[in-house]
């Protein structure tokens, strides 16, 4: 009963908090540009709009068009459940259930591109292109960066493998998982959100055709794996082990939010790379991991 | 006695052919005698005869071991034979069937010689009857196929006698007197003088390796079986190297008593090898496929020449593939004489799609090139199995490498020439003249059966043929 | 008499060897080659004579007939049927042939020293003679390019190999002597039977129109 | 009813088959669906009832006795054949039917059942000289399927490819065997791991294993045999014939001792074929390829499960060996279900537009759902990802992997490279599959192929339809197919005695389970609320471009050209284009074409070397008889100084 309770409050915590991150990057974004920028809750009033509005399918799409962001979407809470909060530890959480995870956000990731490709649509195809071939690199760098947690801590369930390693192990770790949680999550310098130029867009010319509640469970999933990715990073080097679980809460909190003004800060001072550099960046942020793996059999050994 | 009987029979029956006045019904010689041929052999084969040591003439083990195959095959040729020669008719074939028949007896004289000499005349007798059938096409392409084999194999045959005479003053020289069966040669031992025993191996080799087409002395046999009728291919290959074959093996028992086995092993491992290498690469781009199967039996020869050289084992092995290698290679002449026929051609330039006009000797084609190609359960991959086994056995790591990778390399090549004629559209020209040609159960049924024997030679091998092998591979190497 | 004549008679074959290699004209080709038939069929007559039976002199007279007469009436036969007079543009000139064959004498001289020998042919010529005379066959046999000379080259060969054999004539019995004889001769018909065939069928007799068998 | 009994009615089975399958194609399908049937309760009663079922018969073929052996590992592989046997045999009689193949039509029913009978020889047989038997005549059973349009030129090109290069293993085997036999006197086999003598062996059962198991550098016949073939065949030849070259390695590597290199190089050439494989695959414009390539990928993710548990064995590290290769065993069976399934949807597309280009293909959803449908599962399922089949194995191999890192062991060194290697070829396969389901089903018709699909018949839905419920079975509930594989375990490695499952698969299970639940729930409610806010139908709004043609879709070339590019270093693309010129450019161009690169730049040149040796050396069968009696004369003479050299050359 209690651990029922307990699931719903960490279901309705990722579906209500996620949608802030993206609000309190465009106010960071406005903050330093000098603009007032719009409201921090804009997504949620978009979610709701989204959610009452009619749907356009286009004349080529096949019901798979609606299936996909579903699934997407259910994927991605899911791996969100997975996902321990602090000293609340994950919904459920077994042997190797971090690598569910990393799959859970694959078949997202499938779900999205099948999804664009439904439309017939050039740009969309592109974008559903890049999309998956960026992910290779992406992965890779997830796994040499899990790898190097595994080592560290001797285990392989995400509970108790997010315990940070200490000094150059840590630097190295955060710069890798924040370079690819910008990759993953479509963010300056790998893609620009807000530009308006489908030629030059990943994630967002995927989802160009969608409209109402399914554009509305694309957006909120988004938010859902930015916040995903940012609690990973936090939790992978911010050292909670001493504190209070109150403490570690707020530890944990503004980690998040140091994170995503991170990110803001990011996309306001850098432009978005042109896309030949991009696999650079990417094998650059894997080989960060790997060092930190070495660094961690080393510290263990 | 027996053994002359073996001899006289067909030589009797090449005499009554060539008095029988009827050209429709001559044809029929061919299975009576071969028959008649067959059931004494396996008589013989069944209840072996003590053979007088001194005897010049005796179905003794070795020839146990093998002369029963040559019959068997020489009697289902005779069966495709009458159809055969049904077809044409328009030709007399009086000398044909006199000589084949005359070609069995001296066949089986060659194989039970025990006597240097007698061995020798035998074979040259059997090249020299084989002459008028291999041009019996009357064609200029089969004269001068026969002015080839007449000559380069009348080079071996001068090779071989001078090898028996350098055998011979061997014995004289090491205080013989002068009897030269193999039974008293053995007997001598090491007492031969070494220079005249190597240089008589070396001719003896030379000699009996060209009429067994060992390269480089079978630049003979792509020009005669390609211009031979299929039933004299199958024959000559079957029959006639074997008992070229069957020459060496008794020599080499002489060299080993000699206590020269040694150098004689090492020099047929590499003659051997280079047979088949020599083969690989002519299969890999000859285009003609009756020539093919011409390299093909140059790369048998190789093997057994290969299996010969492992000691017991290994000659056990080579007999064994005397056999299949016989009765498959059969299979393979006829079906592709049938082929032949019909298409007009047997270049693989012009013949395609076969197996839509004579589908049932197509089928055979294919199913005997696998079968050579030693793809279980057909005898030749037993036998080849077990010259591998052998030659692993004794150790020649490097030389089973080179033996696999030649067999390789004829796979490719025979393979890409049967499903070249045998795939695709046939030419308008090759479906004219294919319809003239009727697949009878007289043309289909012998090679058929040839493969059904090799099946069964492969899948149940009986226990009485393992044991004839084994008997002759202790007459090759006595065990005091 | 012994080895003194034995050897004179060798040295004649070995003689008629070289003009063998060195004639061009068909019919001198033939006609050394039937002397030297001739010559050989005397040697066994000569070399034991005390010796001497009957079966011997059997041999030594079907010799004399077979490649003294017979053989070269038969390729005479032939070559005017093809009416070829001389071999022109051989494989192997003739000046080469006769060195090499020259040379393979001395050769075949000294090679036959690493064989032993028992002392009654301790001093003769047989070993040494037969090698040359193979030896001309060979050259004849490759370096001509007319049949008929190929089959003189073939019979020389045979001659060779004749000669050697007399080295055992008294141990091998008389069936095999004959045997081999025979063969010998059925192996000449034949020979003479393809070439009159050849010669119908390309009516010429000259092997290089006979390459049309080949990869 | 013993396994004995079952085995014996399967044989029945399928000689009945291959005798009836010419003339009466009801009865061949009866006998082989029974016989199917019969083997796979054969394999269940070993695999869960745990007995090992073993035949020694008096009766000698060939010379040898025979001796017939089912253990766990060969009867897995059993139930895989059956299955994918049973499956492909029912599709056939819709796809490959009298009507459209009268010539081919009935030899293929017969081949077919020949191909079970033999493989199921291969599989029970204990004796070297009769499992060599069996192996070569499924070899050639499997070469006439592959051929059985024979009058199409590359279908020959493709099939004697695929004999030429089986005859080159085949030849790796005869060694094999043959050294066996030799060492140990008979050709009987049976564990011998003790006889240490014979470990170096293995590298030749590896070559010649490698070779039909289709393991990177010796895949080349793999993916034109595959794309030529008769879809069933190709979802035979797949899911079934390359796994008994896994099968062998398995096998032997468990028989006899291994050298100290062999988990090494396994697991290496694993990873490589897993990745370069699959990089193939996503360069793919011809849908058969791509599947034909994945397979490759497959294969090499099955090795690494294999080369992981050969150096856990070496280190005496049992947990993570177990897990590394039952992760493998049950990829086999994954694998085999999955790639049936999308091969034989493959060649329902194939049978409706008769293209393999999938740049002419597109929008074939509205005109075959079902098959549309059945693809985009097994698409999830060989991607690997949750919460189908294709994501247990995998997760297994991952386990097993992360399990080794952890030991920071000597095999970590092995195992993380190998780790990273498969996440990135999963990333791949999804994308390649991504790029395949879309090309083919989505978008619109882009050629007049497309355009005038047809729905597949019920004859072949039904068995696309049960290998679709097996995907979805093993992935929902693995914990049933666990004892299975983890007795196939113990029967590879004697002290590895059977284990229960990991309570983390069953975990994994529910959570597949109550995901899989969700996901549906998820749909239904974002179709209802869309049906329910209104739902117009409207132009693809392609950036405002009013008037979109099928033609300015994105192609399967341009889709993975980002990921060509990365690997050009081994694919060598070659490409072909025109740029438009000037302001009103009369025409543009750009092909990409991916050859077969080890067949063509590394192969083909040996095999012209070897042909112009070939050449050269027949130029000396001239015709001239001079020349001729001179080779006798050499040959004389070479062997005269052999002979005074002693014989030594």
């Amino acid at each position: 009963m209690i651990s029922f309770l307990g699931f719903l409050l960490r279901l309705a915590f990722w579906l209500l908090v996620a949608p802030l991150l993206p609000g309190i990057i465009n106010k960071v974004k406005a903050w330093v540009a000098g603009r007032r920028g719009p409201p921090t809750l804009q997504l949620y009033y978009d979610l709701a709009k989204l959610w009452r509005k009619g749907v356009v399918l286009s004349t080529l799409a096949s019901p798979g068009f609606v299936a996909g962001p579903a699934v997407a979407w259910v994927a991605l809470i899911s791996a969100a459940m997975l996902m321990p909060l602090g000293a609340a530890g994950g919904a459920l959480s077994f042997r190797g259930d971090v690598l569910l995870l990393i799959y859970l956000l694959a078949l997202a990731r499938f779900c999205t591109a099948w999804a664009a490709m439904e439309t017939g649509s050039a740009f969309e195809g592109m974008g559903a292109a890049r999309e998956v071939s960026y992910a290779v690199l992406s992965e890779a760098a997830l796994f040499a960066a899990v790898l190097a947690l595994g080592i560290h801590t001797g285990s392989v369930s995400l509970v108790t493998m997010l315990s940070p390693m200490a000094g150059a192990g840590a630097l190295l770790l955060a710069a890798g998982l924040f370079t690819v949680l910008l990759a993953e999550n479509c963010r300056v310098p790998f893609d620009d959100p807000n530009t308006h130029l489908e030629l030059t867009m990943i994630h967002e010319v995927m989802v160009l055709d969608h409209s109402g509640p399914p554009l509305a469970v694309i957006l909120h999933g988004a938010s859902v794996k930015l916040l995903l990715f940012t609690l990973l990073l936090v939790q992978a080097v911010l050292p909670m082990g001493g504190l209070s679980s109150a403490g570690a809460a707020g530890a944990l909190a503004a980690g998040v939010l140091g994170v995503t003004v991170a990110v803001g800060l990011v996309e306001s001072l850098m432009a978005r790379l042109a896309f030949r550099r991009v696999p650079l960046l990417l094998t650059t942020a894997f080989l960060f991991c790997l060092f930190a793996l070495l660094m961690a059999w080393k510290g263990g050994a | 006695m027996n053994a002359l009987l073996l001899t006289m029979v067909p030589l009797v029956g090449a005499v009554l052919a060539v008095a029988w006045p009827s050209n429709r019904t001559r044809p029929w010689f061919l299975p009576t005698f071969g028959a008649l041929h067959f059931l004494l052999v396996s008589w013989l084969f069944l209840r072996p005869p003590v053979v007088a040591a001194s005897a010049w003439l005796g179905f003794d083990p070795l020839a146990r071991a093998v002369l029963p195959a040559v019959s068997l095959l020489f009697l289902v040729c005779a069966a495709y034979g009458v159809a055969y020669l049904r077809i044409r008719s328009e030709r007399s074939n009086r000398v044909f069937v006199a000589l084949l028949l005359a070609v069995l007896g001296l066949l089986s004289a060659g194989h039970q010689a025990r006597h240097l000499g007698l061995l020798w005349i035998a074979t040259e007798a059997v090249t020299l009857a084989a002459v008028p059938l291999l041009h019996f096409n009357g064609t200029p392409r089969a004269f001068e196929a026969t002015w080839k084999y007449l000559l380069v194999g009348g080079t071996g045959i001068a090779l071989s006698l001078l090898g028996s005479f350098c055998l011979g003053y061997a014995s004289l020289h090491g205080g013989g007197v002068g009897d030269l069966t193999f039974a008293a040669l053995t007997a001598q031992g090491t007492a031969l003088s070494r220079p005249w025993v190597l240089t008589a191996w070396v001719l003896l080799l030379v000699g009996y390796g060209t009429k067994m087409g060992l390269a480089p002395m079978h630049t003979w046999k792509p020009d005669a079986y390609g211009e031979a009728p299929g039933i004299v291919g199958a024959i000559l290959a079957g029959g006639v190297t074997t008992v070229a074959f069957t020459a060496i093996l008794r020599v080499r028992a002489v060299i080993g008593a000699a206590g020269e086995g040694p150098i004689a092993d090492r020099t047929l491992l590499v003659i051997g090898l280079f047979s088949m290498l020599v083969a690989a690469l002519f299969l890999l781009g000859t285009r003609d496929f009756k020539r093919m199967l011409a390299y093909s039996s140059v790369e048998h020869m190789g093997i057994l020449s290969f299996g010969a050289a492992l000691g017991g084992a290994g000659v056990a092995a080579a007999l064994f593939h005397v056999w299949s290698n016989g009765l498959t290679k059969g299979a393979l002449f006829l079906s592709a004489g049938n082929i032949r026929r019909a298409a007009g051609s047997p270049s693989m330039d012009v013949v395609r799609g076969m197996s839509m006009l004579t589908p049932r000797s197509a089928a055979i084609f294919v199913t005997g090139m696998f079968a050579v190609t030693a793809l279980p359960p057909f005898g030749p991959f037993f036998s080849e199995l077990q010259v591998v086994r052998a030659a692993l056995a004794s150790g020649h790591g490097v030389a089973t490498g080179m033996f696999l990778g030649c067999l390789l390399l004829a796979f490719f090549g025979l393979t890409r020439v049967v499903f070249g004629i045998v795939d695709g559209r046939p030419r308008p020209t090759t479906r004219a003249s294919a319809s003239r040609f009727v697949e009878t159960a007289g043309v289909i049924a012998p090679p058929l059966v040839l493969l059904g024997m090799s099946l069964g030679l492969g899948l149940f091998t009986p226990a009485i043929l393992r044991e004839a092998w084994l008997a002759a591979v202790n007459q090759v190497f006595p065990t005091p | 008499m012994s080895g003194g004549t034995l050897n004179l008679l060798i040295g004649l074959a070995m003689g008629l060897n070289l003009l063998a290699l060195g004639s061009s004209r068909l019919p001198s080709l033939i006609r050394s080659m039937s002397l030297q038939g001739v010559v050989l069929g005397l040697m066994p007559l000569l070399m034991e004579p005390e010796r001497l039976d009957w079966r011997v002199v059997a041999v030594a007279l079907a010799t004399m007939a077979g490649k003294g007469i017979v053989i070269p009436w038969l390729l005479r036969r032939a070559m005017r049927a093809a009416n070829i007079e001389r071999e022109l543009q051989p494989f192997l000139g003739y000046v080469p042939s006769l060195l090499l064959g020259a040379g393979g004498t001395i050769a075949a001289v000294a090679l036959a020293q690493a064989l032993p020998l028992l002392p009654e042919h301790a001093g003769t010529l047989l070993v040494p003679g037969a090698i040359a005379s193979m030896l001309t066959g060979f050259i004849l046999l490759i370096g001509r390019a007319k049949a008929i000379s190929q089959v003189c080259g073939y019979l020389i060969l045979e001659n060779g190999i004749y000669l050697f054999g007399l080295l055992l004539i008294h141990s091998t019995p008389l069936l095999l002597e004959s045997g081999i004889l025979l063969d010998v001769t059925v192996g000449v018909f034949v020979t003479g039977i393809i070439v009159d065939r050849i010669q119908r069928a390309f009516d010429s007799l000259d092997t290089r129109k006979l390459t049309t068998l080949r990869e | 009813m013993t396994p004995g009994v079952l085995l014996s009615l399967a044989a029945v089975g399928w000689v009945v088959g291959i005798a009836s399958g010419r003339w009466f194609s009801r009865i061949w399908l009866g006998f082989t669906l029974a016989g199917a049937a019969a083997g796979l309760g054969a394999a269940v009663m070993v695999l869960f009832g745990g007995m090992d079922w073993e035949w020694r018969s008096s009766v000698a073929v060939g010379g040898e006795p025979i001796h017939l052996h089912l253990d766990a590992l060969s009867a897995l592989f059993l139930a895989l054949l059956c299955g994918v046997g049973g499956a492909g045999a029912m599709y056939a009689r819709g796809y490959w039917s009298e009507e459209h193949y009268p010539a081919s039509a009935p030899r293929g029913r017969a081949w077919w059942s020949a191909l079970l009978s033999s493989m199921g020889l291969v599989l029970l047989s204990a004796n070297g000289l009769h499992f060599l038997i069996g192996w070569e005549l499924f070899t050639v059973s499997a070469f006439f399927l592959v051929t059985l349009d024979r009058q199409n030129p590359e279908v020959r090109a493709a099939g004697w490819l695929y004999l030429a290069a089986s005859h080159v293993g085949t030849v790796c085997l005869f060694a094999f065997f043959c050294t066996l036999a030799a060492r140990t006197g008979s050709w009987d086999l049976g564990p011998m791991r003790e006889q240490v003598g014979l470990a170096p062996l293995f590298w030749a059962a590896l070559a010649g294993f490698s070779v039909k198991a289709g393991v990177f550098p010796l895949h080349v016949w793999l993916p034109s045999a595959h794309a030529n073939a008769p879809s069933h065949v190709s979802s035979i030849l797949s899911g079934v014939a390359i796994k008994m070259g896994v099968y062998g390695i398995v096998r032997f590597s468990g028989w006899l001792p291994v050298p100290a290199a062999a988990g090494w190089v396994l697991i290496g050439l694993g990873a490589t074929s897993a990745l370069l494989g699959i990089a193939f695959a996503f360069a793919q414009s011809d849908f058969k390829r791509l599947l034909a390539y994945c397979s490759v990928e497959n294969v090499g993710v099955i090795l690494v499960g294999v080369g992981g548990a050969l150096i856990a064995a070496a280190h005496g590290d049992e947990p993570w060996g177990r897990l590394a290769l039952a992760g493998a065993l049950l990829h086999v069976w994954n694998h085999g279900a999955f790639k049936a399934l999308l091969f034989l949807g493959a060649g329902s597309v194939l049978h409706a537009t008769g293209t393999r280009e999938m740049s002419k293909l597109g929008g074939l959803w509205r005109s075959m759902p079902w098959t549309a449908g059945l693809f985009a599962l097994g698409s999830l399922a060989v991607s690997g990802l949750p919460p189908l089949n294709g994501f247990i194995s995998e997760w297994l191999v991952y386990l097993g992997l992360f399990e080794a890192a952890l030991g920071k062991g000597p095999a970590a060194w092995a195992a993380i490279p190998a780790a990273i290697m498969l996440a990135m070829a999963g990333a791949l396969a999804m994308a390649s599959f991504a790029k395949a389901g879309a090309m083919i089903f989505l978008g619109s018709p882009r050629s007049h192929f497309a355009a005038a699909a047809h729905e597949c018949g019920l004859g072949m839905r039904v068995p696309m339809l049960a290998l679709a419920g097996v995907c979805v079975l093993m992935g929902l509930a693995p914990v049933l197919f666990w004892p299975a594989v983890a007795r196939a375990v113990g029967s590879w490695h004697p002290a590895w005695v059977a284990a229960p499952a990991p309570d983390s698969m069953a975990t994994l299970g529910s959570v597949h389970l109550g995901f899989g639940i969700l996901v549906l729930a998820g749909a239904a409610w974002l179709w209802r609320m869309a049906l329910g806010n209104g739902l117009r139908r409207g132009l693809t709004w392609d950036c405002g471009y009013a008037a979109p043609v099928a033609r300015m879709q994105y192609t399967s070339s341009s889709f993975g050209g980002i990921v060509s590019g990365w690997f050009r270093w081994v694919l060598q693309p070659e490409r072909k284009m025109h740029r438009p010129r000037g302001p009103f450019p009369a025409g543009a161009l750009r092909l990409e074409r991916v050859p077969e690169t080890v067949l063509e730049r590394v192969i083909g040149p040996v095999g012209v070397a070897i042909l112009h040796v070939s050449t050269s050396v027949r130029r000396l069968q001239h015709g001239r008889l001079q020349y001729y009696i001179l080779y006798v004369v050499a040959g004389l003479i070479a062997l005269g100084v052999l002979v005074s050299m002693g014989g030594v050359p």
